[in-house]
C-alpha cells in the first residue's frame, strides 16, 4: 500500500476500500481486517509516547561502510533518502503516561531495518542510559536481522547489544521489548529475545531463519498456517503477549508503573 | 579460482600415496638400494612440500571456506580426544533433549580442569545425520548454559569450540526458541566471572556459533572462517547467485587475518604445515597452547575484572561516524 | 459421613431460591401486606443462617475436600478480579509453551505493584479443558520461574494462588520434565529476596501445589485442603479402595486447622459466611487484607533478611526423635 | 531376586541361571543381560566409596509418628526389620578417591525408600555439611516418593530439601546425585533434580506419578517402551548420564576432581 495522501486505498489484507483519513485515525489498522500496516519511526514514536516527550539522540550517528562492501554506499544513501534518517534505528528519551523511558525505534525502510555497527551502537547506548538514569528501557523492533554489509562486525552486535542487556538485567534496570513486522534472524536471536517482557503487534513475522531456509531445512515437514508469526512465537512461549496497536500505549504504561513501582531490593 | 577443495588436495593426495607405497618398497630393499631410493623419495617430499607451501601459503578466502569445511578436518572431539584429559561428558537441557550437536562437559586441559563446549560434526553421513551436521537446536544452547553455570560457580575456566555451518532453522527448531536459546546463550556468557576462550576451528557460522562463542578471548585457526552470513547465502541474497559465493567470501571478509585485522578476535593459532587435515594432533597442539596461553592472561583477573573487562571488549565493536563532519569512533 | 458436596447444599440452596422469590414477591406487594410478609422471611432467612452455621460451622475433613473442589467455589481469576488492579497477564515460559492451567502477571494488590502467579481451573467442560483441570505442565512451572525472576530484580512482592488437584502427570509432562520444573519452582522460590505470599485458596495439591508455594508465609483458607497425596490416592494405596478418601482425608490431616497445628502454616484466612462460594467478593477482601498484612511483616526486613527467614521456616519443617532414648527436635 | 546364600540364583531379567559368587563380584549386575539389581545402602557404600572411608551420622534419628497414622508404627517397625535402620536413608562423611565428600545413601527397602521427616532431615544435613565443609555432596537416590503417613510434613520434606540445593548452590558447593532404581514422585520433583550433575544408573524406574496414573493421564496415547526409566529421563534431556554401575565410582571421582579444582571465584 503505498502512502501517497489520496483520500482512498485499498487494503492488502481484505482488498476493501478504505478512507485514508480513517485508515490513519485508526493507527494505520485496517478497520475492517485488523491488518497492521508498518509504521515509520516517526509515526510510531508519534502513537506510542506522551505527546512531544520524545527527544531524540545520536540522530548524526551513521554508517563509514567499514569493509567497503559492494553496493552499500548507495543503499546507505536510499535508506537516507526515504526515512531522512542516517540508520534503521532512532533512539532518545521520551515518557509513557509520565514515566521516562529510554526508548529505540527501528524503522524498516531503512535496509530492511537490519542491524549493522549504528544499530548495534544505538540499541546499546538505549541500554546504557536506562542503566544510568535508572529508567525502564523500551524498543520496538522492525528487522529482517544484522546488516551482512558488515560482514563480522554486524554479527558482533548480537553479542554486543546482548552484553548491554546483561547489564541492565544485572542492575535491576526494566526493558520491554515490541516486536513489530518483522522481527527476524540477527535481532531476534539477541536483544530483542532478552527483553523481561515482550509484546508483539498481531501477525508480524517473527523467526529465525528465512521462510524459504525454514521451509527446506523442515523437510517434509508440514509448516502450519501462522509459522513465524507473533501468534506462533505466543503459543509456543516466546513472548507474552499479542497486543493490538490501540493497546500498546496502555499497556506499556502499566508495565512501566509497575516495574517502577517495586519497594523491595 | 579453485571450485572444490578436491580439486587442488587431489593431486597432493596422489603424491602422498605414491611416498608411502615407495616408502614401504623401500623397506624390502637391501641397505644399498634403498639408500640410493632415498634420493627418489625425498625429491618427491620436496615437490609435495612445496606444492603445500604455495596452496596453503596463499589460500584465498573462498579456498579457506572449503578447507574450514573439509570433510577430513579435526572437528571438537578430535580436540577432545588430544589435548583433554579425565574427560566426562554431560548431557541434557533439563527441559527437552540432549542435542547432539554440541558436545559439553568437564575435563582439564594442560593441569586444568575447565568446562568445554563445542559445535560437533560428523564424518560418515550417519554421523553426520546424528549431529545434525553441527547445527544446534534449542536444547544444544540451553545445555550450554547449564554448564556455564556450572562452571561460574565452581570457578572453572570455559573453552568453546566453534565449528558450525548455522544453527538449525527448522519448524522445531523455531518452536522451542532457537532465537532465544542463542540470545540466551550470550546473555549467560556475559555474566560469567571465571575466563572464557572460544577456539573457532572450523566454521564460525553466524549466530549459530556465537550463542556460544561471546568469550573474553576468541582465537581462529588460521583457515577457520567465521562470518555473519553463510557466503552462498549472501551472494543469492545480494546477487541472485549461490554459485557467486567466492564473491560473497572476499566480500565478506570472512577469514582469521580479516578478522584479526578489523579487531574481531584476538590471535590465529597456527594449523600443521599443510592445513589442520594433515596433521591434526600437532594442530590440537597449537591449539592446547594457546588456550593455556588465554587462561594464564586472564587468571591475573578478578570475577568482577573479567566480566568488566569482557563487556569492554564487545562493548567497543563497531564502526561508526559519530558526527555529520566525521570523527571516528569504535 | 456425606458422600457429596451437593447432598448437603441442595436443601440451602433450594432455601436460597424459595427467599429471592419470596423477594420478588414482596417487591410487588402494597407496604402494609410486604411489612408483614417480612417476618415470614426473616425466618426462613434464620433457617437458613442456622443451617448454614451448624452445616459450615463443624465441616469435617472429608467434607472440607469436597468444598475445596466445588465446582462454583471462587478461583484465582475470581481473586485477581475482585482484588487486583492494572492487571496485566504475562504469558510463556520461553522454552516451550503457555501453561493455560498456571496465571501469570503483574498487577497491584492495594496500593503495591506485585507478580501474581495461581493455578486456574475451569468452571465449565470446556473451560475446564482449556485450563487442563487446574493441572499445570512443566511450562506452568517454568512460567512462574520466569516471574519470579523479575519479581526479585524489580522489588515487587510476589503471591501464589494454591488451587490444583496435582501437577499434570502425563507423558508430555514426564517428556518436558515436570519433576524438574516443580523441584526449580522451589529452588528459584527460595532465592528471591522479596517477600512473597501464598494462598491456598482451593486443593493444595501435593508437588503440584508447593512448586508455586514455598513461600515466605503461607496462609490457608478456612476451607481449603492440602495434602501430600489426594485422599482417594492414598486410600487406593493403603486400603485397595479409592471410595475410603473420607478416612485417608482424616488419617491425613489436610485441613487448615491441621497444618495451622502442625506449623506449616501461618494463618487461616476466613471464607464468607457458608463458605467462599457464597460470597466471594468478601472472601476476596479477606485474602487482601491477609495479604498486605504479610507484606507489611516481611517489608520490615532486608532480601538477606526474607531469604534467611524463609530458609529457616522451611528448614525447620519436619517431626524427628534424635536420640535413642528421646528428644523432639523439629 | 532373593538374597539368600545360595550357590546359584536365576536372573529375573534374562532368567539365566547365574553363580552367587560371580554375580556379587559382579556388583549384582547380570553378567548375561546387565540387569542392575537394587542394592542395600550398605552394599552401594561399600561399592562406592574408598574402602572403609564412610563414616554415619545421625543413625539414630528416627521417626515419631506425627499424625499417629494408621500402620505407619508397623511399617516402621517392619522397615528396620529389615534393614538395621531407622529410616530410608543412611548419610555420613566419606571419601572419593581421597576427596572428602558429604554422603546419602536411601535403602529402598525401608517403606520403599520413602521421604517423611527423617529422610528430609538427613538429606538437609548432608547438603549443609556440604556447605559447612566446602566438599561436594554425592547422594543415591532409591524412593518412591513422598511419605503419605507423615502428611503435609513429608510434602514439606520437598521444600526443606529443595531450600538446601539453594544454599549449595548459592556457596558454590557440588552436589551430585545417582539416581538408582527407583527415584520417583516427590524426591524426583525435588532434591533429585536439583543437582549439578545426575547420573542414573541403567533401566532405573525415573518419574513423576506412578505408572497407572501417567497411563490414565495421557488418554489415549501409546507409552514409549522405556517411558520412565533412565534412558527416557536421558532421551528428554533430564539426566546428564546413563552409567554403568561399575563405572559410578570412577564417574565420581572424575566429577569431585574437576569440580573441586577450580582456580577461579
Ligand atoms: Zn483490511
Ligand atoms: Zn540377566
Amino acid at each position: 500500500m503505498s502512502n501517497k495522501p489520496d483520500a482512498f486505498l485499498r487494503c492488502e489484507g481484505c482488498k476493501k476500500v478504505l478512507f485514508s483519513k480513517e485508515f490513519v485515525k485508526n493507527l494505520r489498522v485496517c478497520p475492517n481486517c485488523g491488518h497492521h500496516y508498518r509504521l515509520s519511526a516517526d509515526e510510531r514514536i508519534e502513537i506510542t509516547f506522551d505527546e512531544g516527550s520524545f527527544v531524540e539522540l545520536d540522530a548524526d550517528m551513521k554508517s563509514e561502510d567499514p569493509l567497503q562492501f559492494p553496493e552499500y554506499a548507495e543503499k546507505l544513501a536510499r535508506g537516507f533518502a526515504s526515512t531522512g534518517r542516517n540508520d534503521s534505528v532512532v533512539r532518545g528519551m521520551a515518557k509513557l503516561g509520565g514515566f521516562p523511558v529510554s526508548a529505540a525505534v527501528a524503522d524498516f525502510r531503512f535496509m530492511g531495518g537490519s542491524m549493522g555497527s549504528v544499530a548495534g551502537e544505538k540499541i546499546t547506548r538505549t541500554l546504557e542510559t536506562a542503566i544510568d538514569e535508572r529508567i525502564p528501557a523500551v524498543i520496538f523492533t522492525a528487522t529482517g536481522g544484522a546488516r551482512m554489509q558488515e560482514g563480522l562486525l554486524s554479527l558482533m552486535q548480537m553479542a554486543k547489544t546482548s552484553a548491554a542487556c546483561r547489564k541492565a538485567y544485572d542492575a535491576g534496570v526494566p526493558y520491554i521489548c515490541v516486536f513489530t513486522d518483522p522481527t527476524m534472524a540477527g535481532v531476534l536471536a539477541s536483544y530483542a529475545s532478552l527483553a523481561d517482557v515482550i509484546l508483539a503487534e498481531p501477525k508480524a513475522l517473527v523467526g529465525f531463519a528465512g521462510a524459504r531456509v525454514a521451509a527446506q531445512a523442515s523437510g517434509g515437514q508440514k509448516l502450519p498456517d501462522n509459522f513465524q508469526t507473533s501468534e506462533f512465537a505466543y503459543e509456543h512461549g516466546m513472548i507474552d503477549a499479542v497486543v493490538q496497536r490501540k493497546d500498546v500505549r496502555a499497556t506499556l504504561i502499566n508495565l512501566v508503573t509497575h516495574f517502577t513501582g517495586g519497594k523491595h531490593g | 579460482m579453485a571450485k572444490s577443495w578436491m580439486e587442488w588436495e587431489k593431486p597432493l593426495l596422489e603424491l602422498e600415496r605414491g611416498i608411502s607405497e615407495l616408502r614401504e618398497k623401500q623397506k624390502l630393499l637391501p641397505p644399498d638400494k634403498a639408500a640410493a631410493m632415498e634420493a627418489q623419495i625425498q625429491q618427491f617430499e620436496q615437490t609435495r612440500d612445496n606444492y603445500i607451501r604455495v596452496k596453503y601459503g596463499r589460500l584465498g578466502p573462498w579456498e579457506r571456506v572449503l578447507v574450514a569445511r573439509a570433510d577430513n578436518r579435526p572437528y571438537t572431539l578430535d580436540y577432545i580426544r588430544n589435548i583433554v584429559t579425565d574427560w566426562v561428558e554431560l548431557h541434557g537441557d533439563r527441559r527437552h533433549g540432549d542435542d547432539k550437536a554440541i558436545i559439553g562437559g568437564v575435563g582439564k586441559i594442560g593441569n586444568r580442569s575447565c568446562v568445554i563446549v563445542g559445535h560437533q560434526k560428523g564424518r560418515d553421513l550417519k554421523e553426520r545425520k546424528f549431529r545434525n551436521f553441527g547445527m544446534a537446536k534449542p536444547e544444544g544452547y540451553r545445555k550450554a548454559i547449564r554448564l556455564f553455570d556450572m562452571a561460574d560457580r565452581f570457578g572453572l575456566p570455559v573453552v568453546s569450540f566453534i565449528d558450525t555451518p548455522a544453527a538449525d532453522p527448522n519448524l522445531e527448531s523455531e518452536q522451542r526458541g532457537i532465537s532465544e536459546a542463542i540470545a540466551a546463550g550470550m546473555f549467560k556468557m556475559f555474566s560469567l566471572g571465571v575466563p572464557t576462550v572460544a577456539v573457532v576451528i572450523g566454521e564460525g557460522g553466524s549466530g549459530g556459533a556465537i550463542g556460544i562463542g561471546a568469550s573474553s578471548r576468541v582465537l581462529m585457526l588460521e583457515n577457520a572462517i567465521y562470518s555473519v552470513i553463510p557466503p552462498e547465502g549472501c551472494a543469492a541474497i545480494l546477487w541472485r547467485d549461490a554459485a557467486a559465493g567466492d564473491k560473497a567470501a572476499a566480500a565478506l571478509r570472512l577469514t582469521a587475518q580479516s578478522a584479526l585485522e578489523l579487531g574481531l578476535i584476538d590471535e590465529i593459532v597456527p594449523e600443521a604445515f599443510g592445513g589442520a587435515h594433515r596433521g591434526p594432533k600437532e594442530t590440537a597442539e597449537n591449539v592446547e597452547k594457546a588456550i593455556l596461553g588465554r587462561f594464564d592472561e586472564l587468571d591475573r583477573m578478578s570475577p568482577d575484572e573479567i566480566r568488566e573487562d569482557r563487556y569492554r571488549k564487545y562493548r567497543n565493536m563497531g564502526v561508526q561516524i559519530e558526527a555529520p563532519i566525521g570523527g571516528r569512533s569504535g
